[in-house]
């Protein structure tokens, strides 16, 4: 396999990216960055996975050991910094959030005998991770191939002195018909899409909540969600939730293990 | 370097070049690895030709340097080479196509607003150049934005008589919003209000 | 004809043509006014090959025929003449076009499964227009979602004639029993985290 040389001056791309070489001791070691190289920080991602596997190999650890309670802080503290600056992949990124809290809460469930076979949570996670690292490192060689332009230069001769003739492309009544409905398709797609852009902010979410429960001493948990919402709907309240707790403005309060979890206010009246 | 071979090595460089290459051009490439004059360029370049007598390509000296080209006997096979790639139109192009016959008239925002791209002018400019769209007035909005429309040879192209007779769009739900946004900017159509099918004859 | 002479007709076409030709797309062209069979045409390539040993260019066999190139001696002048024309191309483009190649047909849901994330609708057009990737038909489940896998276009521009010569996809080192694993990794899993220990078994 022809493999390209790494010090060629022109293969400049990602220089972050490269997550188990040495180039990453560059990057800031703390998460108070500031904005501006933080925003060169993310761009350099690509998606929640790129991200944690980043985590994971910044502190030499084996996806396999993954200590999620460390990870998922770390990783929510990136995204919290994260949503003010990459909004545009804000979902994908909180979805991973409320997963890493959901395994997170399976890990600190107690354990009874008869859910023993239970597979552990965090294995879909790491299936996930592993996947996505074999086609990243492999897309890494692909890049370093030869290809034409850059290491293949392709020997041709001139043949404008060849009256070449002048064929135009023939179209039929139907690929017209056919183009403008792909149009209409599109531009169905493009008013959902308005319209799913807009309820997605946690802050947002934070303050229905808080309306929600203000007049009552508490709620149910569950009523907090919108069942009717899709996923990423349901991923911001809960991230609401917990920012809410975070800022001791709201409680959760369970009166009995497995009993209903009742969210109560902490905001005096 | 022992292999050096300066006929071949101004050869490859003439052939992988998109453009013709100047004597001095191909001086200064080669003179910053090897030593060598001009003359021994300009010899090269004859060795070339030379070796090229039997062959079927031959060294050309054009206003901006020497090139490499297909001799003309060639032709006959070059003819089928090229009418065997029967040219297509992106799908880009078609779309714009397909929005000015069934919307016209429209300005490029209405069909950036439409497609959600930007038009790219090359489009605009082959649909012109195939005389499919010509411009029938210049909206009353700033900046003047002109309208197109199809033309009468578009509809010839197709057999067609009137844009009527395209064929209608089955069962198709429009969203609402196209037409509304289309709807709303024809009130300030300057002239050429009616769609064009009566203009066009 | 009397001077026909096949290799360098040969050679001529392929230097003439903007993509790579195979040897029935070369046999059928020239059988058109010459009495020569298949056989003729690789012996011509095998000599072509042969002259050109002592030159700078070569004849390089990828997926979707033959084409001339430079060798990759003389790419320190060409990148001399052709710099900053390299296309880059970003991660996640790179990225996308892996998993297509070595999963292919694949959906795009299939892509943003491994990626995590979306695929961008830039990137699947960009290398539509490329003519990397095509769409070979639909998966029949809800939604018939289009499977896309790579061309001859995309081999032949990495140089390669078939899929199997692309870089080997590392193994997923996932253990067998993944549970097993991690339960006798639970130690380190509880220092790092302070979990009680009663969370793994």
């Amino acid at each position: 396999m022809q493999e390209k040389d790494h010090n060629n001056p022109i293969q400049s791309e990602m220089p972050f990216a490269i997550v188990d070489g040495e180039q990453i001791t560059e990057m800031p070691k703390d998460l108070y960055i500031p904005p501006v190289a933080l925003q060169v920080f993310l761009d350099t991602f690509e998606g929640p996975l790129d991200l944690l596997l980043y985590l994971i190999r910044k502190q030499n650890l084996n996806i396999l050991d993954i200590p999620i309670a460390d990870i998922t802080e770390q990783y929510v503290d990136y995204i919290n910094l994260m949503k003010e600056l990459e909004l545009e992949l804000a979902g994908e990124y909180l979805l991973m959030a409320a997963m890493l809290a959901e395994i997170k809460s399976r890990l600190l469930l107690p354990i009874f005998e008869d859910i023993d076979e239970e597979e552990d949570p965090r294995a879909e996670l790491i299936r996930r991770l592993l996947e996505y690292e074999r086609y990243r490192t492999v897309s890494e060689k692909i890049n370093q191939l030869d290809r034409v332009d850059r290491d293949i230069f392709l020997s041709t001769v001139d043949t404008d002195q060849f009256n070449q003739p002048i064929v135009l492309p023939d179209i039929q009544v139907m690929d017209l018909v056919v183009s403008f409905q792909e149009v209409l398709k599109k531009a169905e797609m493009f008013s959902t899409l308005h319209f799913m852009k807009e309820p997605l902010s946690v802050k947002e979410r934070m303050t229905m909540i808080l309306e929600t429960i203000q007049d009552k001493d508490f709620v149910q948990f569950e009523e907090l969600f919108d069942l009717e919402e899709e996923r990423t709907g349901l991923v911001v309240t809960f991230l609401a939730i917990l920012e809410l707790m975070k800022e001791l403005l709201i409680e959760i309060v369970q009166a009995k293990e497995f009993g209903i979890i009742h969210v109560k206010t902490l905001v005096e009246k | 370097m022992i292999n050096f071979n300066l006929k071949h090595t101004i050869e490859a460089l003439l052939l992988s070049s998109n453009e013709p290459l100047s004597t001095e051009r191909l001086f200064k490439i080669i003179s910053n690895k090897h030593q060598i004059t001009k003359t021994d360029v300009l010899d090269a370049i004859k060795a070339l030709e030379n070796d090229y007598l039997e062959k079927e390509i031959e060294v050309s000296k054009v206003a901006s340097g020497y090139r490499i080209q297909a001799k003309k006997s060639i032709n006959d096979y070059l003819n089928i080479i090229f009418a065997e790639r029967t040219p297509k139109y992106s799908r880009a192009l078609m779309e714009t196509l397909s929005i000015i016959a069934y919307k016209q008239p429209v300005t490029r925002g209405d069909i950036e607003a439409i497609r959600g791209v930007s038009v790219s002018s090359s489009i605009m400019r082959t649909l012109t150049d195939r005389n499919w769209i010509k411009i029938i007035g210049y909206r009353d909005v700033p900046g003047k934005p002109a309208m197109f429309s199809t033309t009468a040879d578009f509809l010839s192209y197709f057999g067609l008589e009137k844009l009527e007779q395209l064929p209608e769009l089955p069962d198709i739900k429009e969203p609402k919003n196209l037409d509304l946004e289309l709807d709303n900017q024809s009130n300030t159509l300057v002239e050429n209000d009616n769609l064009p099918e009566t203009s066009l004859n």
